[in-house]
């Protein structure tokens, strides 16, 4: 019995609010509209309580490094646990306002504002070496990527219409037209694998999101 | 050893080096602004002609699916079109997917010297933060106060002028979203296609490749990142962050484009030899 | 916003300075400590900011309405803390529930969202002709599009071998994909590099060389 | 009944669950479904065959994907890449390679281990297996300085790079090409593919990752879907012929049926 509480009725349920999803869209039936809209509201609450879940975990494995004193990052983890520890109880003084508190404020305006636009922009280097370093034409499709490629930058830059009058003509191209095609692919290859994906989890097949592997 | 030429000893430039060229090549168009001009791309083009057939008092949601650290992409453009909906005297909902979103709103406030001259929750709002991906964006289509109930501060969203009357898509003229992940489609699957509701997108650079096959059918106008954003700029006459950003663009892509000439030049040189 | 006069705006971007070099010194120099401390002081950050929002905005979405009436709110949020169970070994399987109504939820939105825009809507826009008296490029972008597109599907028949009257087809076909990944790549670089550029102006805004 | 300019997407979601429930059916009675040769993984052996010439190790990982199983997009790549490493793990332990996984998917783990432990027990080698040859870390830059540091003193001769990566593809494309190894990748993320097309020998974008990985499990319910897909592609192809074609003669019927 409860090998079936914990499995068969779990995937009945996801079919369940699967098809009822889907029948609220091709439907015009008001109580299936109603049932569809209030299970998104639940989606959103569990969605909501479950962000610091993330959290939960990180903190959970830096707590463990800490304790267990891990050569070279014992310390660095336990900044982490307490900068978190510090900043929550900061944004709890004021829930409805947290940056009112000035030191909250302050560090998300200066620290956070940017470190994450810091973290974000570090690929540029490594596009930059690796375009140096490993963009090779080795085959007719590296080629053909990195010619398209080279016009398009050349596009966005303003400085490629000095080189060649043609450059934004031949560039626009690329990204107007030349694209499209592959992108479009994508679309109708990225639908199907989703709805394959759905069919097998329908029918309680794909099983990733339970944490237990298929 | 075969003769080293000199495509071999290229090829081993240490990585830090290319690394240092770089940032310095960054930093020089700031302090010499070469001040070259911007061509302008039809989808930014019919993103302005969709967004002034927009008459008084139309409600328009900017939904901030980028978070603070890509300001430098998709501020300008947010920026911009904020501009614009307050010439036309539209009604403006933000709300965001991202926890640093109301950092933006105010930014955006702060950025926009038009907002002086309204009032906070009868000409605009930010009611704040929502998560949960398509769900959420689908129940905001059929009931914000599901999802909102207050605005980003607390007050309560029935004492918000602005919101009155409005409580899903059937309310809402046209959603213009920035992204930098999925949130777009999620607009498109669930706001543009079962409301027909004009979407546009003002996310990042590299999305732009992504919506292209949708324009302009489905959405109705793009801008691409920084480059978007410089282009609006123009188009509205006040040129801004973009058009500073796009200046400096040109030295960097300079180097990328040499690069992989030059590697290539020395890779099709090495391999004839061998 | 100028150059800031006040003792902590000073502070703060000073502050805001230190910490980008600590990220740079990464790649520009080598792993250091400064980059580590850079690095959990983000992610510390990062949590920090998710949790209270988290809070705040379950108190508005769940907590407030139940206070206000809306009883049967208890159910969804009873299933919110169920989430947290996955963390424990035994009781991993009572946090399939509220999973249950994320995936459901998603599937079935996705399943019915995608078939008109990323199918229908791309069929009919690659089969619509330019309009009438429309110029020779539009008919050859049109063209271009039609039979790249067609190409390119082709390629992805994945359990029909590629040979015989496919060969072609689908060779042409994947050279299409790769003129378009070229266009991905080189709007990725713009991205990359606006991103980049903000850095070397706050820098340079920071020494007082470019005004804020 | 059904909603108005819904109609023709009803009938293309019933026909293709329809497609997918018939040939899983056929393929569950063991009916087999063929799976397209992928230069990528005809490229294995050769791979495989360069690292044992070399006396090398091979690396083979899977991408930060979200360093969760449960991420809907990046979690099936994972699952993917880790139905493809089985696959590789045999070949190399049958050449005598040895083969490094990395890794920053804690929930994989258990996955990974039983994984690589089934094929050497298959090979007949089962004490060769070493715990260690698993290396985990927690975050997307400790993975990445993992990898490159591995690359730098291991000089492997071939890397593997298949899943769902992120920003770190362009990282190790540009690491394993200094050190001049062979390259096989595979994603289904489309920002990644133009670095990795760009710095790999071979590489598998999109669909392919799944279809190559179920060639290898012969997941009858994988393999079904696949063929139902590829099906309709087949009605998708009809109908972008039949429609550019008609479209010079100005007819909108096609048009007007799938806008209904």
């Amino acid at each position: 019995m409860a090998e079936v509480v914990r499995r068969e009725v779990v995937y009945a349920l996801t079919a369940i609010i699967t098809v009822i999803m889907i029948a609220d869209f091709f439907l015009a039936i008001p109580q299936v509209n109603a049932v569809a809209g209030e299970l998104r509201t639940w989606a959103t609450i569990i969605s909501t309580m479950a962000l610091t879940l993330g959290a939960v975990n990180i903190i959970r494995v830096h707590s463990r490094n800490v304790r267990k004193r891990v050569p070279g990052v014992w310390y660095h983890s336990a900044f982490l646990v307490f900068i978190f520890a510090l900043v929550t109880l900061l944004g709890l003084t004021n829930i409805d306002n947290p940056s009112a508190n000035p030191v909250y404020k302050w560090l998300f305006d200066h620290a956070y504002v940017s470190l994450g636009q810091t973290w974000y922009a570090i690929t540029g280097f490594y596009i930059a070496s690796a375009a140096y370093r490993a963009f090779r034409a080795r085959n007719i499709d590296a080629a053909l990527l990195l010619i398209a490629g080279i016009f398009v930058m050349l596009m966005n830059a303003p400085i490629g219409e000095v080189i060649w009058a043609q450059i934004p003509a031949i560039g626009r191209w690329f990204n107007d037209v030349g694209q499209v095609p592959a992108m479009r692919t994508f679309l109708i290859v990225a639908a199907f694998g989703l709805l394959a994906f759905g069919f097998r989890t329908l029918l309680g097949r794909e099983r990733g999101f339970y944490g237990e592997v298929a | 050893m075969s003769q080293e030429t000199i495509w071999d000893r290229l090829q081993r430039i240490d990585r830090r080096v290319i690394y240092w060229l770089l940032f310095i090549l960054l930093i020089l168009p700031f302090l010499r602004p070469l001040g070259l001009p911007i061509s302008i791309s039809p989808q930014s083009r019919s993103l302005l002609e969709g967004l002034r057939k927009l008459k008084e008092g139309d409600v328009v949601v900017i939904n901030i699916s980028s978070g603070v650290s890509a300001w430098p992409e998709c501020l300008p453009s947010l920026v911009a079109v904020s501009k614009v909906l307050i010439q036309q005297k539209a009604k403006i909902i933000y709300w965001t997917s991202f926890v640093d979103g109301h950092m933006t709103f105010e930014k955006i406030v702060e950025k926009v010297p038009g907002f002086k001259g309204l009032t906070y929750g009868v000409d605009y709002v930010h009611l704040g933060f929502y998560t949960g991906a398509e769900p959420t964006v689908a129940q905001l289509a059929t009931n914000i106060r599901a999802i909102f109930t207050t605005d980003y501060k607390g007050t309560p969203i029935d004492q918000l002028p602005i919101m009155k009357g409005v409580n899903s898509a059937k309310d809402v003229k046209m959603v213009i979203s920035s992204d930098t992940g999925d949130y777009g489609d999620y607009y498109i699957r669930q706001w543009r296609i079962p409301y027909g509701v004009p979407f546009a997108e003002i996310g990042i650079a590299m999305l732009f490749s992504n919506y292209q096959p949708y324009w302009p059918e489905i959405v109705f106008g793009m801008t691409g990142g920084a480059k978007g954003g410089a282009e609006l700029e123009k188009l509205i006459g006040e040129p801004g962050d973009a058009t500073v950003t796009m200046d400096a663009i040109n030295t960097s892509h300079l180097l990328v484009v040499v690069a992989v000439i030059l590697a290539n030049l020395g890779y099709a040189a090495t391999r004839r030899r061998r | 916003m100028g150059y800031p006069t006040t003792i902590d705006g000073i502070l703060g971007i000073w502050t805001a300075l230190a910490l980008m070099l600590f990220v740079y010194s990464y790649p520009l120099y080598k792993e250091n400590q400064l980059f580590r401390f850079a690095e959990h002081l983000f992610i510390g950050l990062s949590l920090a900011i998710a949790a209270i929002i988290a809070i705040q905005t379950t108190k508005r979405l769940a907590i407030t309405p139940l206070m206000e009436g809306k009883v049967y709110y208890i159910v969804p949020i009873l299933l919110g803390f169920m989430m947290y169970l996955i963390l424990h070994r035994d009781y991993r399987w009572v946090s399939r529930y509220p999973i249950a109504i994320l995936v459901g939820s998603s599937i079935g939105l996705g399943m019915r969202g995608t078939i008109i825009p990323n199918i229908l809507s791309q069929i009919i826009a690659t089969i619509t002709p330019p309009k009438p008296g429309a110029d020779a490029t539009a008919w050859f972008n049109f063209v271009y599009i039609g039979i790249g597109t067609i190409l390119a599907v082709m390629y992805f028949l994945l359990t029909f071998e590629h040979k015989g009257p496919l060969l072609y087809p689908t060779r042409l076909g994947r050279w299409v994909i790769m003129i378009g990944l070229g266009a991905y790549f080189g709007n990725t670089v713009l991205f990359r590099m606006a991103m980049l550029s903000g850095r070397a102006q706050f820098l340079l805004q920071v020494l007082g060389l470019v005004p804020f | 009944m059904i909603v108005a300019g819904r109609q023709t997407a009803f009938v293309f979601l019933i026909v293709t669950v329809a497609l997918f429930y018939i040939f899983l059916e056929m393929a569950r009675r063991g009916r087999r479904i063929p799976i397209r040769t992928f230069p990528a993984i005809a490229a294995i052996p050769e791979a495989i065959g360069r690292c044992a010439e070399m006396g090398k190790p091979l690396l083979y990982t899977s991408g930060y994907a979200m360093e969760t199983l449960s991420n809907p997009d990046q979690g099936p790549q994972t699952l993917a890449s880790i139905s493809i490493l089985s696959h590789v793990a045999r070949l190399a332990v049958k050449a005598g390679v040895k083969l490094y996984y990395f890794t920053c998917i804690r929930d994989s783990l258990p996955l990974v281990e039983e994984t690589l432990r089934t094929a050497y027990l298959e090979e007949g080698k089962p004490e060769e297996f070493d715990p260690l040859q698993i290396n985990y870390q927690a975050g997307q830059s400790p993975y990445l300085n993992a990898v490159l540091g591995f690359m730098q003193r291991e000089r492997p001769a071939a890397n593997i790079l298949m899943g769902g990566f992120y920003y770190e593809s362009v990282v190790m494309g540009e690491g394993g090409n200094t050190i001049g190894a062979m390259q096989i990748a595979g994603t289904a993320n489309t920002h990644q593919m133009p670095f990795l097309i760009a710095t790999c020998d071979y590489c598998l974008i999109a669909e392919e990752l799944y279809a190559a990985s179920a060639n290898i499990t012969q997941d009858p319910w994988v393999l079904g879907c696949l063929r139902g897909e590829d099906i309709m592609k087949i009605v998708i192809l009809a109908l972008l012929i039949v429609g550019f074609v008609i479209s010079f003669t100005g007819t909108t019927f096609l048009i007007d049926v799938l806008k209904r």
